[in-house]
């Protein structure tokens, strides 16, 4: 029981449990938040995997933006404390069914799948070798999500302004 | 941990957002199920870029994971965008009376 | 020779640039330094090739008659494969007669248009167009080649064209220059074929095919022996060529263009329908003497065309009350001569008809130009009369023009005619002597006729206008007198032998144009003999006495008809009226007065098919051949039309009948319908794990 | 430069998305301009061109080759060439284009929809003519269809939607015969290996390969191919039975793309003939050959027949080039030297001449807005340039000699002369009959009394100046000095109608 299995299963408790805040909260606010913590697990975790600068990335960008900006979104729209039971009982039945088939044909399979992998090397900085890595085989993705996330910003711009004047 | 652990976190992970996905009725909630979904698939991919035989190939799921990221940053933000233009006209933004598109 | 050589080319291309020059900025020039300046320009260019034209002549004269040859190649035109044509001047004495009567006449009636264009405000134009055609007149004369001559040909049917439908604002103008032009545009097909016929043929024997007019002369004897659809291959072209010739120097069956280009400006009467592009036709069969001598029967067809010409427009010019129109059926009777000439054999007799024609044709136009100048552009005879006073210098030179084209011994007229008249005589057949005779009494009967309406007796034209008519000035009388004399005494270059001249005008042509001393069939037999080694004896009579009787026969024949003339319209115009009124004569001088209605026959017989025929096409292309791709269209939209309905109301039917209970049943699934995103993710992901399970659990 | 072929056939193409970025006005200067250039592009070509070399069949022949896998699993390639036959082509193309460009300076709708498709127009005409696969050509040929269909349906006259669908749904039916045909010739291609290269296909055909392959509807194969090709070239050219759509396109077209239509794309058609139809199939053209020469007097005489009753100005003078175009069938038909060099010579003077004409109808067209003949009247005293101008365009039309019509229909006149006597004299009927209706149509606009409405027209101003007048001084030069353009093409005219 190293403390690196220690740290997975902290984890892993952290990223199930909040979880299921974020699921099954009433509150939209307290779902938003349960989510920036739940990110901060999904970071751990990519520590664990040796993905350092993932795990930057992932609370730089994703907890402190775009959780962020979810907040933001539930604070707007002001009806948060409405009871957010589904209105069709049918609707979670359905929901239930397919997230339970899905956990169990995935685990199902994890299970006898017989994984050709290797016993994972030294973990080593991987910073700037994602860098170099970023910046040749993989330029073409990188120049096309800068251009993605521009029009997106664009749009979202324009989205906003044209609500506005008309 | 052996990789199987990683995936099933994820798969329960990705289980719980879909159940929320479907049973919510609050448009930002439903993002936030998209969100809990893009983060399982994101696991997977380091999961695996970690125990991947070939050298090589060791970071290209990093790599991914980050576009992933991105891409789900980029989603957000065009998404709440579209629901807060959505609220403004409409007032509310519960999903199941958002059926413009109703045939 | 170099100095031939150098000048000669410059001939054609002087009057080229003028027309050019005055083409592109003859306005400018006109508006800027008036119409005196642009008048001298027009007259330069044809005034420097004459001179040219002269010196090279005279130059000529010294070269023994051996090589007076004379070719000058330029550049290479047209090469394709076996086919090279050049562009090459040939110099020799036939092209240099040819060349001096074009440049010296055209630059007299250039100077005569300065006057007779005064004040017209395209003044610029009429010079541009006039070097135009000199330029192409040129070409055509010193061509080397036929295709050459072909584009001299065409070029003065344009100028012709453009000269006649010159005062364009009148619309018979116009179709007058059309129908000019069209009726050439016949004769040249003719001409081409022939020319197709000679290329085919000669590129088959020889290789290799220039159309040159030394090349051809060489291979004529090969080429007599080949037939072209069972006729002798050098009696077809010969055919087509004079078909050509007709169209250009209008003879009977094309003729009927030469009266109605009168339309067009007296310079331009006088210089190209009398003295030179009427005469291509003449020059080209001179030119081409050796094909015909070998074409008997062509030759005799051509006698009889020449005939006819003759004598019928001689007897419609009687009828005519217009001076031009008198003067052009002269013209057309006198190119009938030169075409008897040459039927016969007589080429070179033909070629100084010609020259004399020319001169007088030529005066005699100009003066009924300035006569009708001076009556303020009033053509007809009847309201003429006494102007002998009034225009002495027109007047007398008028009438030395007509003792010329009359035959008046020792003019011009005389020796030319007469030598036609005899030869038609002995080389003919004495009924072509015959016809021409009364011809040429005809001739004189109504060249008096037109001379008495207009200069003698009292005036009948109107106060006003006689008040006005006084002699033109310097400009346009002087070239009539120059002509008139030229007229009179150019006769003495061919005296022939039975009056103690050597007929040097035969002499100077004789290296390039030979003529025949027997009939052309004789001939044509010895050339046969000859090929067949038989010996031939040349038979030489002396026909002094017969050549004087026939000349004593013809003066007096014409002094007789000039007598008539005089009797009829200045003795007493009573007896005119007498037998006039005749019934016989009323019929027949109204069938003259409408020139055998040739012209409404032609409307019948080729025009208004023609017109029938291309309004039919049209209609048919219309209505058949775009029917049809209508119909196609008509027939795609009525199917597509169909179909529509067939699948309305039957397809659709049972289409819409299954939908009906589908309808009902699927109430059930509707909410499979609705658009919630979220129920159709998670029934899509149960259908999937369904899928999944069943599938391993079968299969796996 | 060793793509120069590739740079002359696109360059067109490359100013389109500039012209968005232009005003709108400005469009038709771009589109000048790069006509320009594209002339100068093209310019090494014709100083390049080897005159010696015979390129008919042989592979090296060709000059300026450029050849790229382009579909290597069925054998296409991108190959570019060009010989004797189409060297002058390329030049008429792009003298008309030039002059096409200078013909639509007064557009005003949609200016930049217009040189967009003008200048794929352009593009398409000039691949049409360099390339040397069957699926090149074919492509070009199509892509040609497109623009025109809109310059023709936008731009167009009042009856302009009948005219662009008819012209196109006429040529596309040809079209897709020719692309059934250009795939029997690539699957039955002789010598077993299969090719779409032309050159290599001529090649073997000339090395006694034949064409077998299964009857068609009865018929043996090579005859049905060779008719199949023949239909698809004869509707472009066009040739009796199809050339109504001929009258409606050009009454329709805007001035500039009757030019264009009547300077280049008639030309694909007797190209098509000479480069691809007659040499695949020898032995077929021989047995086809009096049935052509029947074809081709019948458009000559029914052209200049047919032209001779048009009221429309602009529907005669297309008339009159469908019996011009008879012409060039008659100078291919008889198939001897004189007759093939004077077909691609008449073809290139067809072009500058009917394209001068187009253009003069434009410039009145443009004033007085009607083209009915018998409307005008006597303008030669309100407008004395315009009327010289013109009466020199319509005396080349008639083919007076000095100008380079003359030339071409002397020479077709000849060659077939030869081979059909009969035949070639009722042709030369056709040229009276054009001497017919040019000077009657002539004479009923500039001459007799002026038409009152008409004392105030304006004279021809430059840029229309400027479009006719090069196109004049090529008819007086080539007329004088026709050998400067025979030599271009004469060697491998020669060879070809060796072949023929």
């Amino acid at each position: 029981m190293e403390i690196a299995d220690l740290f997975f299963y902290l984890f892993s408790v952290m990223i199930i449990g909040l979880g299921g805040v974020v699921a099954f909260s009433r509150n939209l606010l307290h779902s938003a938040f349960a989510l920036f913590f739940v990110l901060f697990g999904v970071a751990g975790f990519y520590v664990l995997l040796g993905a350092d600068f993932l795990a930057m990335v992932q609370i730089m960008v994703y907890a402190g933006g775009v959780c962020v900006l979810l907040i933001f979104a539930t604070m707007l729209s002001d009806n948060i404390s409405q009871p957010g039971k589904s209105n069709l009982s049918f609707q979670t039945v359905l929901s239930t069914v397919a997230g339970g088939g899905i956990a169990l044909l995935l685990l199902s399979a994890f299970e006898n799948t017989t994984w050709n992998v290797v016993a994972p090397g030294a973990m080593e900085p991987t910073t700037n070798s994602i860098g170099k890595l970023l910046l040749n085989e993989y330029i073409l993705p990188f120049e096309v999500i800068s251009f993605l996330l521009l029009a997106a910003m664009v749009s979202a711009i324009m989205l906003v302004k044209k609500g506005e004047n008309s | 941990m052996s990789l199987e652990s990683y995936l099933s976190i994820s798969a329960l992970l990705f289980a719980m957002g879909l159940i929320m996905f479907i049973s919510r009725r609050n448009s930002v909630a439903i993002l936030m199920a998209v969100e809990l979904i893009i983060n399982a698939a994101a696991i997977n991919f380091v999961a695996f870029s970690r125990f991947v035989p070939s050298a090589e190939a060791r970071l290209d799921g990093q790599v991914f994971a980050i576009f992933i990221i991105l891409l789900a940053a980029a989603e957000a933000v065009v998404a709440l965008a579209i629901v807060l233009a959505l609220y403004k006209e409409k007032k509310h933004i519960q999903a199941d009376q958002l059926v413009g598109l109703h045939g | 020779m170099t100095y031939i050589q150098s000048v000669i080319p410059w001939v054609p291309i002087l009057p080229l640039f003028g027309a050019i020059i005055l083409g592109l900025f003859g306005k400018k020039i006109y508006d800027t330094l008036g119409e005196n300046v642009t008048g001298i320009l027009g007259c330069l260019t044809p005034m420097i090739s004459a001179i040219l034209a002269f010196s090279a002549f005279f130059k000529m004269l010294s070269v023994e008659t051996g090589n007076r040859i004379i070719q000058i190649p330029l550049t290479e035109w047209i090469t394709v494969a076996d086919f090279q044509i050049e562009w090459t001047f040939r110099y020799d004495p036939l092209s240099s007669v040819m060349i001096m009567i074009v440049t010296g006449i055209g630059t007299l009636i250039h100077i005569y248009g300065m006057g007779y264009m005064h004040k017209d405000q395209s003044f610029w134009r009429f010079f541009s167009y006039m070097n135009l055609f000199l330029a192409s007149m040129l070409m055509l004369v010193l061509g080397d080649n036929l295709i050459m001559m072909f584009l001299g040909w065409e070029g003065v049917g344009l100028c012709s064209y453009l000269l006649i439908g010159f005062w364009f604002s009148e619309e018979a103008n116009a179709v007058a220059g059309k129908k000019a032009f069209i009726v050439n545009r016949i004769g040249d097909l003719g001409f081409l074929a022939g020319m197709f016929l000679m290329i085919m043929y000669s590129s088959q024997l020889f290789g290799n095919v220039s159309l040159s007019f030394g090349e051809m002369q060489s291979r004529i004897g090969d080429l007599s022996q080949v037939t072209f659809w069972g006729f002798p291959l050098l009696e077809v072209i010969g055919l087509c060529f004079f078909i050509g010739a007709m169209g250009k120097s209008a003879q009977i069956p094309l003729y009927v263009w030469l009266p109605d280009a009168m339309a067009g400006p007296t310079p331009v009467s006088a210089l190209i329908h009398a003295a030179t592009m009427v005469t291509a036709g003449v020059y080209m069969m001179g030119r081409m003497y050796f094909l015909y001598s070998l074409a008997p029967h062509v030759l005799g067809f051509v006698s009889l065309i020449a005939a006819l010409t003759c004598f019928i427009s001689a007897t419609i010019g009687m009828a005519q009350f217009d001076i031009k129109k008198v003067l052009a059926y002269s013209t057309v009777s006198q190119l009938g001569y030169m075409f008897l000439a040459m039927s016969v054999g007589a080429f070179s007799a033909g070629i100084f008809h010609l020259l004399t024609h020319a001169a007088f044709k030529a005066a005699l136009f100009m003066g009924s130009g300035s006569v009708i100048v001076a009556l303020h552009h009033k053509q007809d005879m009847r309201n003429m009369g006494g102007l002998l006073k009034k225009m002495p210098i027109t007047g007398w030179s008028f009438i030395a023009a007509t003792f010329a084209i009359m035959g008046f011994p020792l003019t011009s007229g005389f020796f030319s005619k007469d030598e036609i008249l005899w030869k038609a005589f002995i080389q003919g057949s004495p009924t072509l002597w015959l016809v021409g005779f009364i011809a040429a009494g005809i001739t004189s009967f109504y060249m008096w006729r037109l001379v008495f309406m207009t200069f003698f007796g009292e005036n009948r034209s109107d106060e006003h206008t006689w008040e006005h008519c006084k002699e033109q000035p310097k400009r346009t009388v002087i070239p009539i007198a120059i002509l008139a004399i030229a007229a009179i005494t150019i006769g003495f270059l061919n005296v022939p032998h039975f009056l103690g001249g050597h007929s040097n005008f035969t002499e100077y042509l004789s290296p390039v144009v030979k003529d025949l001393s027997i009939t052309p069939a004789e001939h044509y037999q010895n050339v046969l003999d000859t090929a067949q080694g038989k010996v031939v004896h040349e038979s030489h009579v002396d026909h002094t006495a017969l050549e004087w009787t026939l000349m004593v026969a013809s003066v007096a024949w014409t002094f007789f008809t000039a007598f008539l003339a005089w009797f009829f319209y200045m003795k007493n115009p009573k007896a005119r009226e007498y037998i006039m009124s005749g019934v016989w004569a009323q019929k027949i001088f109204i069938i003259l007065y409408n020139k055998y209605y040739v012209d409404e026959f032609y409307e019948m017989v080729v025009l208004t098919p023609i017109r029938k025929l291309f309004l039919f096409l049209a209609a048919f292309d219309q209505m058949v051949v775009d029917g049809l791709v209508n119909f196609a269209g008509f027939l795609g939209r009525h199917l597509s039309a169909f179909i529509g309905l067939f699948d309305q109301n039957i397809v659709d039917g049972a289409v819409n009948g299954t939908a009906w209970s589908f309808q009902t049943g699927g109430k059930g699934f509707s909410f499979l319908q609705s658009s919630k995103i979220q129920t159709v993710i998670g029934t899509s992901i149960v259908i999937f794990i369904i899928v999944i399970v069943s599938f391993i659990l079968y299969i796996g | 430069m060793d793509h120069i072929l590739s740079w002359v056939v696109f360059l067109p193409i490359t100013v389109i998305p500039i012209l968005w970025l232009l005003p709108a006005n400005k469009a038709k200067w771009a589109a000048l301009f790069i006509t320009i250039v594209d002339f100068i592009v093209a310019i090494p070509l014709f100083t390049g061109f080897d005159r010696l070399k015979v390129g008919v069949d042989d592979l090296a022949g060709m000059q300026f080759k450029e050849t790229l896998e382009w579909i290597p699993s069925l054998g296409i390639q991108y190959s570019l060439g060009v010989d004797g036959i189409s060297i002058t082509m390329i030049l008429l193309t792009l003298i008309i284009g030039l002059v096409a460009v200078l013909a639509s300076w007064n557009i005003d709708k949609l200016q930049r929809g217009y040189f967009a498709m003008f200048l794929l127009l352009q593009t398409a005409m000039l691949g049409v003519f360099v390339a040397l696969d069957l699926i090149l050509f074919y492509l070009f040929w199509e892509v040609m269809l497109f623009p025109m269909y809109f310059l023709i349906g936008v731009w167009g006259g009042p009856r302009r939607i009948y005219a662009a669908i008819k012209f196109f749904l006429y040529t596309l039916m040809g079209s897709v015969g020719m692309l059934l045909a250009i795939i029997a010739v690539w699957y039955y291609a002789p010598g077993g290996e299969r090719t779409f290269n032309i050159i290599e296909l001529l090649h073997r055909v000339q090395e006694g390969g034949t064409f077998v392959g299964p009857e068609i509807f009865g018929m043996p194969f090579a005859k049905v191919v060779f008719v199949a090709f023949f239909i698809g070239f004869a509707i472009k050219v066009p040739i009796f039975p199809f050339h109504t759509w001929l009258p409606d396109a050009h009454v329709e077209a805007p001035t500039a793309i009757s030019v264009i239509l009547a300077g280049v794309l008639l030309k694909m058609g007797t190209y098509g003939f000479l480069r691809i139809n007659f040499p695949l199939f020898p032995e077929v053209f021989v047995w086809f050959q009096d049935f052509l020469v029947a074809l081709a007097v019948i458009n000559i005489v029914y052209g200049a027949l047919c032209a001779l009753a048009q009221s429309d100005l602009k529907k005669m003078i297309a008339y009159s080039s469908v019996s011009h175009m008879g012409f060039v069938i008659l100078g291919i038909a008889a198939a001897t030297t004189q007759g093939i060099n004077g077909a691609v010579l008449q073809m290139f003077n067809h072009g500058t001449i009917t394209a001068m004409l187009f253009l003069l109808v434009g410039v009145v067209y443009d004033r007085a807005h009607h083209r009915r003949i018998a409307g005008f009247g006597g303008l030669a005293s309100v407008t004395p340039v315009y009327a010289a101008v013109t009466s020199i365009a319509y005396m080349a039309a008639i083919g007076l000699p000095g100008m380079s019509g003359f030339i071409s229909e002397l020479l077709i006149l000849t060659g077939s002369f030869k081979v059909y006597q009969l035949p070639t004299i009722i042709s030369g009927l056709g040229i009276i009959f054009g001497a017919g209706y040019m000077l009657w149509a002539y004479q009923r606009i500039f001459f007799g009394k002026l038409n009152p409405d008409y004392q105030d027209l304006k004279e021809i101003n430059f840029v229309e100046l400027c479009s006719v007048v090069p196109l004049i001084i090529i008819t007086v030069y080539l007329g004088l000095l026709p050998n400067r353009i025979i030599v271009f093409f004469e060697t491998s005219l020669n060879y070809l109608s060796e072949i023929l």
